[in-house]
C-alpha cells in the first residue's frame, strides 16, 4: 500500500459511457495481485472530498490501468482528464483473489459489467485456463472479450437484451456448465466480480453445486482502508454474523462466508 | 522552536492529534504515515463489549463533507486490548482512548479497565455520538448527566480525561462549564453536526440509519466559534477539531482557544494530512517568529 | 402538472420563493430575472424603525458556503411602504414579509401594520437571527417567548403566519410544536447557523460583528434534517431552505416535508437558482407521472 | 445589468501578478460606461461560491476587457483559464464617474494598482484631456502608461521604493499640481480608484483645496446588485450618516458625501 501521485498516461472512450485509464506508477505496479483496487482522488472535482475505489484491470511495466464506467460526478471529473494530469492513488488495496495453483482447480469467472475490470489480471496469471461468463445489459456493456480471448480464454457472453451473445443473466451458461456432465472441467472454481444480486446468485450456486467459489462484494467505501468501517458487510462467525471491511478483509471473500441473510 | 503542550499530565510532541473514528487504531495508516510524527493517536470509540454498528450505507457524501452513522462498531475492551493495545503501546507517541458507554457506570467500568491497564496517554469520553440510540449525545445534551458522566469516570482514573462536547447545543458554555466543574482536564470541541440526506429517485435516505453525523470542511466554521464560546468559559485546554484540511485551518482553530487539534474527515481522502499540519504549522511559527506554539492559542483578537 | 401550493391561505403558484435577506426587496433583481415566475418573493426583514446594521466587513466567504452579519439593516416600516411597497404591490406574485422586534410589543406592532396595509401576502416572524444582540434568536430558542411573539402576532393580524425556526436548538420538535400552537399557519426552516471565522495573519475576525450566521449549501444536510424534524411534529405547512442550489435540492426538501423551498446564498451567486429550480422540477414531475407537487411533499421513506 | 455566459477571447501575463482578460459580450459592451464593474463566477474555483467583481478596463467592439492582479484563489483560478473558456459575468454594474462636459472641468486621474483599470474609460471619453497620477509600491504595480499616453493624456508615477517615476506616494506629485501657482489647469477635478487609504487622502485634498472628487470606493462584494448589503460604506445624511451600498449606489461616490470617521 503506497500513497503516490501519478500522471496519466491515457485516458480513452472504450466503449459507450466506459472509459480506460493508464496511469505511470513504478512503484506501485510491481506490487499489484489479481482482484486488488486503487483508491483515486479526482483532483478537479468540485466540493466532493472522498476518492474513488477502481478495480486494477491491467499492469503492463511501470504502469497499470483502470476500467471505469462514468455513472456520476466523480467518474465524469475523470473521463475529463487529459494525458499528463495528475492523480492521487493509493494502492494496491485489498484482498485479491487467490491465484490457483498449477495443476489445481480450473477458474471459471463470472463477471457482470465494470467487474470485468477485476478479472484480467486473474486469467492471465492463472495457471490454468478456464472460461470467463461475461453478462450485461446491453451490447456496450460487454467489454475486453478479446483481450480474454487473446489470454487464450474461453469467453461466453450475456446480454438481458440480446443484442449479443446469449440472451439472458450471465448465471444462465454458468449453470448449464456446472451441470454439463460432458464438461471437460473437472475442478471448477468459481471467480466472480459484478452487481451484488449477481454474487449472490453465484454464491448460491456455488452452494447448491458444492463449488468453491470467490467473490469480490461491491460496497461503497470512504477511506479504503479499514479505518472507517463504511465497507462493512456481514460475514459468517460462529453462529452469527459479523461486519467485516470490504476494503481490507475483502474486496475477495469466499463465498461461503457470506452472511448474505444480512447483505443490502 | 517548541511545539510541545499538555492536556492535563498528557504531554504531546506537537498539538496535531487525529479524530476519533477517522483513524482506526492507528496500525491501518502506518504503511501510509510516520505516525511517530503526530502529536498522539486517538482510536475510535470503544465501550465495554464488542458493538456490531448499524446496518450499510453508512456513510454518505455530501457538499464539502460526509454524513456517517457507523454506529460506533468496535470490538470493546477486551477486543481491543488484545488485537490493538500491543502495536498502540510499542508507539513513542501516546495514544488517546476514546470511550463510551450507555450508561454513567458503563463510562466509569472502561474508564477503570483502562487505568488498570497501563500506559495509556489520556482518555476521551465521547458524549456526543448522535448515530446511537442510548448513550453518546444523550449525555452530551443534558448539564446533569454529562456532569455525571465526567465525576464517575474522574474518580475511576487518574488518567488525564478529555470530555469530547455535543455541538448541538444552545451554548456550549455551560457544558463545557460543567465538564470542567466535574473534574475533565481537558475538553475536545466539536463532533459531529446532526444532518441528514435523502436520495431522490428512490426516496429513501443515503444512510441506513436515516440521519448521521455532518463532519468535513463544511463544519469548520460552526466549530470555530464553538471552540471559541468554551475557550471563554473555561481555563482547561481544548482540542479542536472539525474540518482541519491544512495547517491554516489548524491555526485558526488555535487561535479560537485550542491547545491541540485533531484531524478528522481530511485523514479519509488525503492520509497525509495530519503530517502536512505539522510541517506548516512550523513554517507559520518561523514566518511570524514564534518560539512557543502555546503562544497561538486564544490569540485571536476580537476587539478593535 | 399542478406546481401550485398553500401556506396558509396565501396561494403560490409553485413552491419557490425566495430566502429574506438574499433578494432586497424584489426590485434589485427585475433587471435580471422575471419574478412573476416565482411563488413568492420574501423581502428582507423589518422592523419598526429604520436599522443601520452591522459595521464591515459583513460577509466572508467560506468552504461551500458564507457567513453574514449584516445586523438586518433596512429602511423600516415607513421607509419600506414608501420605496419598495408600490413597486412589489404592482407585482402579480405574493409577497411574503419577514419582520422582526426587540420586544413582542414591537412584532406585534409592525404584524398590525402590515395588515393595515392591505395586499401584503403573508408575515414571516425572523425570531432567529443570529445577528443581533437584541430580539432575534433570543426568541427563538424559548419556547415560551416564542409562543408569546406568535401569540401577540396571531392577535394582531388575520394575515397568513409563517414563523422562522433557529436552527441552533437541541431538538426542533418542541419550538415547531410551540409556533403551531400559539397560531402561527406555517414555519420556515431554517435560518442560518451561528458560526465564525479567523484571519489568521491578522487574528481578527472575518466579520466585524466577530461572528455571524452560516449559509449555503454546507448546511443543507443539516437543514433537511431539521425539517423533517419539524415535518414529523406538526401539521402546518413548511417552508424549506438551507444550501438550495439545484432541483435536486429543492425535491430533498419537499420529500422531507416542505410545502415550498426558498432560495437562498445561492442567489447571489446565480441570480437564475429559482427559475431553474422550478423548470427542475417541472422536468422531475414529468419523469416521475407526478401531476400534483404536493404529493412529493414527506413522501421521503426512512422505513425499510 | 445583464446575466451572460461569455467567452475568453485572451488572458494573458501582463507584469508581475497582473494579468489582462478579454471576454467577447457584445450585449454588454454597449452598455458599459467608465468606473463601472464586472461581477464575475469563476467556475473552476473549487466550494468557493461567490462571484469577484472587476472594474472595466476597456470597451472593443462586442468585447470588453479587465485588468487584475491574483490576489488569491479566484484571482488565481481566473488566471489559469484559457481562450474559449467560458465565464458567467453580470454587467455592467454599479454607477460610475461623471465623464467631464465639454468645456467643463479638467480631469486629474489619480490611480492606485488595479485602480488603473477603473481610468482607462474615464480617460478615453473625457473631451478634456488631464493628468494621470499613478502609483504602487514597485515599477510592477504601475499599469498601462503608455496606453494613457497614447489617449494624449500626461501621465506622473509614482512608486514607494522609486523604483519607476518618483519616489513616494501618489498624492504628492497630485498635491504639487494642485498647488502650483503656474499650473495650466483652471477648474481640476479629481478622479479616484485605489486602495481605501489613498482615497481617503485623496478625499482630504479635494475638501483642503476646494476640488470636486469622485471616488471609486473598494469594499468587499457578495451579490453585487444591491440585494446582500455586504458592500456598505458611511454616506452623510443630514448631522448623522447612513450606510449605502458600494455596488449600487457606488462604486463611484462623491468625495464630499463619504462620512470618513465610519470607515474601515
Ligand atoms: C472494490 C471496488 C472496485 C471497483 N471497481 C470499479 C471498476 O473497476 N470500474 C468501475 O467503473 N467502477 C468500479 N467500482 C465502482 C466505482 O467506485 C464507482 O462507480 C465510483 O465510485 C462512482 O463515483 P462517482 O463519483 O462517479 O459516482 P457518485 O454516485 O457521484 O458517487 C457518490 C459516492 O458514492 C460512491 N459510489 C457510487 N457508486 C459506487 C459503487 N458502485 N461502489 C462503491 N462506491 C460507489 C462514490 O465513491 C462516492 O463516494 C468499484 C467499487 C469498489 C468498491
Ligand atoms: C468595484 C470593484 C472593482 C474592482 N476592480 C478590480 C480590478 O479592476 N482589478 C483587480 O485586480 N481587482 C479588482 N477588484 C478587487 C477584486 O474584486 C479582488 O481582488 C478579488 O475579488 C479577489 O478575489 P480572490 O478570490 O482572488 O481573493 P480572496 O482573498 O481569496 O477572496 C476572498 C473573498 O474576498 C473578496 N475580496 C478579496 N479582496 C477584495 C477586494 N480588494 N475587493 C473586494 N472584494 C475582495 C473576494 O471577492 C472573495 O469574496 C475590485 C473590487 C471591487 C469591489
Ligand atoms: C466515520 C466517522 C467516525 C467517527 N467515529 C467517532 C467515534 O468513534 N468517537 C468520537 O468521539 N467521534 C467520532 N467521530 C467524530 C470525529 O472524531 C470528529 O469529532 C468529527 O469528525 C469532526 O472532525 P472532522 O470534521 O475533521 O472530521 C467520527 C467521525 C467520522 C467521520
Ligand atoms: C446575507 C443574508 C441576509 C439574511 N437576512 C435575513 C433576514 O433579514 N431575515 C431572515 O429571516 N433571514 C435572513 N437570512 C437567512 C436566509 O433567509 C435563509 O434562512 C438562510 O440564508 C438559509 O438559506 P440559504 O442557505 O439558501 O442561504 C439572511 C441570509 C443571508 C445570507
Ligand atoms: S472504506 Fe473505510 S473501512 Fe473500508
Ligand atoms: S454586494 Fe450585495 S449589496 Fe452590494
Amino acid at each position: 500500500m503506497l500513497e503516490r501521485t501519478v500522471q496519466i498516461v491515457s485516458n480513452e472512450r472504450s466503449t459507450d459511457a466506459y472509459y480506460r485509464l493508464v496511469v505511470r506508477a513504478p512503484e506501485i505496479a510491481p506490487l499489484i495481485q489479481p482482484g486488488q483496487f486503487a483508491h483515486v482522488r479526482i483532483a478537479p472535482l468540485k466540493d466532493a472530498l472522498l476518492r474513488r475505489p477502481f478495480s486494477i484491470f491491467q499492469v503492463q511495466g511501470d504502469t497499470f490501468s483502470i476500467l471505469y464506467k462514468t455513472v456520476g460526478k466523480g467518474t465524469e471529473a475523470l473521463s475529463r482528464m487529459r494525458p499528463g494530469d495528475e492523480l492521487s492513488v493509493i494502492a494496491p488495496l485489498g484482498h485479491g483473489f487467490t491465484v490457483p495453483q498449477p495443476g489445481a482447480e480450473t477458474p471459471l469467472l463470472v463477471a457482470g459489467g465494470y467487474g470485468m475490470a477485476a478479472m484480467y489480471l486473474l486469467a492471465q496469471r492463472s495457471p490454468q485456463k478456464g472460461i470467463v461468463f461475461v453478462g450485461g445489459r446491453r451490447r456496450v456493456d460487454i467489454l475486453c472479450e478479446a483481450e480474454f480471448q487473446s489470454l487464450g480464454w474461453q469467453v461466453r457472453a450475456t446480454t438481458e437484451d440480446g443484442s449479443h451473445g446469449e440472451k439472458g443473466l450471465v448465471t444462465q451458461p454458468l449453470l448449464e456448465e456446472i451441470r454439463n456432465p460432458q464438461s471437460a472441467i473437472r475442478h471448477p472454481k468459481l471467480f466472480a466480480c459484478g452487481p451484488t444480486p449477481m454474487l449472490k446468485a453465484v454464491g448460491q450456486i456455488a452452494e447448491e453445486y458444492k463449488v468453491p467459489a470467490e467473490l469480490s462484494m461491491d460496497e461503497h467505501m470512504c477511506c479504503g482502508v479499514g479505518v472507517c468501517l463504511t465497507c462493512v458487510i456481514p460475514i459468517k462467525s460462529g453462529d452469527d454474523w459479523e461486519y467485516q471491511r470490504t476494503c481490507s478483509e475483502g474486496p475477495v471473500f469466499d463465498a461461503k462466508d457470506v452472511a448474505w441473510e444480512g447483505v443490502k | 522552536m517548541n511545539l510541545s503542550v499538555q492536556i492535563g499530565r498528557l504531554v504531546m510532541q506537537n498539538p496535531v492529534t487525529v479524530a476519533s473514528g477517522t483513524f482506526g487504531y492507528g496500525v491501518e495508516y502506518a504503511q501510509l504515515l510516520d505516525l511517530n510524527q503526530l502529536g498522539a493517536v486517538t482510536v475510535k470509540g470503544i465501550r465495554l463489549n464488542p458493538v456490531r454498528g448499524n446496518p450499510t450505507p453508512r456513510t454518505a457524501e455530501v457538499t464539502s463533507g460526509m454524513l456517517n452513522a457507523i454506529g460506533l462498531q468496535g470490538p470493546g475492551v477486551d477486543g481491543f486490548i488484545q488485537k490493538y493495545w500491543p502495536f498502540l503501546k510499542s508507539l513513542p507517541v501516546p495514544t488517546i482512548i476514546n470511550i463510551w458507554g450507555t450508561t454513567v457506570e458503563e463510562y466509569a467500568e472502561v474508564a477503570r479497565r483502562f487505568h488498570a491497564l497501563g500506559g495509556v496517554g489520556a482518555l476521551e469520553l465521547n458524549v456526543s455520538c448522535p448515530n446511537i440510540k442510548e448513550g453518546g449525545a444523550q449525555f452530551g445534551t443534558d448539564c446533569k448527566l454529562l456532569a455525571q458522566v465526567v465525576s464517575a469516570c474522574r474518580k475511576a482514573t487518574t488518567l488525564p480525561i478529555i470530555t469530547k462536547l455535543s455541538p448541538n447545543v444552545v451554548s456550549i458554555a455551560p457544558y463545557a462549564k460543567a465538564a470542567e466543574d466535574a473534574g475533565s482536564d481537558a475538553l475536545a470541541v466539536t463532533n459531529s453536526y446532526p444532518a441528514m440526506a435523502i436520495d431522490i429517485e428512490t426516496r429513501r435516505p443515503k444512510l441506513a440509519n436515516v440521519s448521521g453525523g455532518l463532519t468535513g470542511p463544511c463544519i469548520k466554521p460552526i466549530a470555530i466559534k464553538l471552540v471559541w464560546e468554551a475557550f471563554k468559559a473555561v481555563k482547561i485546554p481544548i482540542i479542536g477539531m472539525g474540518g482541519i484540511q491544512t495547517a491554516a485551518d489548524a491555526i485558526e482553530f488555535l487561535m479560537a482557544g485550542a491547545t491541540a487539534v485533531a484531524v478528522g474527515t481530511a485523514n479519509f481522502y488525503e492520509p497525509q494530512t495530519a503530517l502536512q499540519v505539522i510541517a506548516g504549522l512550523r513554517e507559520f511559527m518561523q514566518r511570524k517568529g514564534l518560539n512557543e506554539v502555546r503562544e497561538i492559542t486564544g490569540s485571536f483578537q476580537p476587539g478593535k
